[in-house]
């Protein structure tokens, strides 16, 4: 699992690649965790995720609720089928702001 | 050769109970689902089922113990895949384990929920003697 | 836990001696060979070497029977991958099977050579107590 | 495994797609048979071979054998890397006639 951030005019755009399960999602929670508590806007890039589980879902919930929080913006861009399904499963598709270009991402959070 | 309640073996598999075995137990869960012929959908919720039945056995039965034993058995019984999941942790007393209600938006506490949605049927059974637990989950190939 | 010569498994495997059983084998071995850090030449060959030892199985060991049980432990022992893999057949005398020359052109024979090509190490050791044979295979994870 | 046969120009083009291991190499040994006991030239397309194992270079290797009997043409065409190693293995990279493109092996049989 790869968890690149990298910056867009501001935004945190972090892009997963790979597994997000029980080994790797320790280490997407930090990264999320990290720049929502730098109050930066973010992206979550997940159009490379093969595999996500209920502990990476777990993580960007958290990650979500401490934006709210601190009235940071937080979303999702080009969700994959893969991570889609478990986020309906979760019934979070409703919840997150979940934008199928990188551009739609960038106009919400204002980046 | 095995009785025909418990349906015909396809493969039985041994990881410790380690974050790091769990991409192989995907990895086999895929291909025997695919091998009996399931849809891509249907092999993803099986896969995600185990995987997170597996994620509970390391977490909560064996209170992340890396050196715990888990066993996984998938079996065919007609136009059904069985997962037989067996460990040697405590036994947990099932009637405590429920999903919690998932309209509240907060991290954690999604595996069983997914579980009953990505299986057909999934209860614990009596484990094989010497064993602690035994989650046993079938699933229509679609 | 596991004595240090025998290193630490990764994820122990049981099939029945059935063709349709070795996309599962191959998949696991992948899987695990892809976790330990191997390369994607270094997978694909330990993915052949497996293959062809399990087909042995399933055609000289068993002689085609289908029902029976061949086990494969896979470990990791500082920079090799083990792959230790046993069946209940009868025990086969391991000094007449030997790669033929394959600069001779024709059909079949090339199992055996193609495991020694594709592991650094392949020999048979004495099988567990109840057990017929037990083929041993290491490799560098490269 | 699918093992699908087409005609180009009276040449037969066995495309082979997945794995072909010792389940499903008994159709291809039989596709191929077929073919070349029908006196015609054959092209395995091994463009979508994912794994080869040492059953399924058997048929290749049977089917040629056939083939040079009975002055018939035999040859495989994009050949996948993993297919490759695989006849390098067995030594009859050197051995078979391969073609880096479905033209040149239409070419070399005169389809
Ligand atoms: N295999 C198990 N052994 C023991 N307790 C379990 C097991 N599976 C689930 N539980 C209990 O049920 C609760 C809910 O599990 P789950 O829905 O998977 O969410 P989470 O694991 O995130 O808490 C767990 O917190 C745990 O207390
Ligand atoms: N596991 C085994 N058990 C019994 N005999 C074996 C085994 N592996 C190989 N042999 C013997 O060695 C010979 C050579 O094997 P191999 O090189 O794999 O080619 P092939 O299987 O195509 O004959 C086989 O024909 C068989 O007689």
């Amino acid at each position: 699992m790869d968890c690149e951030i990298r910056d867009e005019g501001g935004v945190a755009i972090v892009a997963l690649t790979g597994d997000v399960d029980l080994e790797t999602s320790p280490r997407v929670r930090g990264a999320l965790l990290d720049c929502v508590g730098a109050k930066r806007s973010v992206l979550v890039d997940m159009s490379g995720v093969s595999y996500i589980d209920s502990s990476g879902v777990a993580s960007l919930v958290e990650a979500y609720q401490t934006a709210r929080k601190s009235n940071t913006k937080f979303g999702l861009v080009q969700v994959s089928e893969a991570a889609m399904r478990v986020l309906e499963l979760a019934r979070l598709d409703r919840v997150f702001a979940i934008h199928s270009t990188l551009a739609d991402g960038l106009k919400d959070v204002g980046g | 050769m095995t009785a025909p309640e418990v349906g015909e073996r396809i493969v039985e598999l041994r990881v410790q109970s380690r974050a790091d075995r769990l991409r192989v137990v995907r990895a086999v869960v895929a291909e025997a689902a695919r091998s009996a012929g399931a849809s891509a959908p249907c092999v993803r919720d099986m896969v995600i089922a185990v995987d997170e039945a597996c994620q509970n056995v390391i977490r909560h039965a064996y209170g992340g113990r890396p050196d715990g034993e888990i066993i996984l058995q998938i079996s065919r019984l007609d136009d059904r895949l069985i997962f037989d999941l067996v460990d040697f942790a405590a036994p947990v007393d099932a009637s405590v384990i429920r999903p919690r209600d998932v309209t509240e938006v907060r991290p954690g506490g999604l595996g069983t929920h997914f579980i009953n949605e990505c299986m057909d049927e999934a209860v614990f059974r009596p484990p094989p003697a010497g064993a602690g637990n035994r989650l046993w989950m079938t699933k229509r190939i679609e």
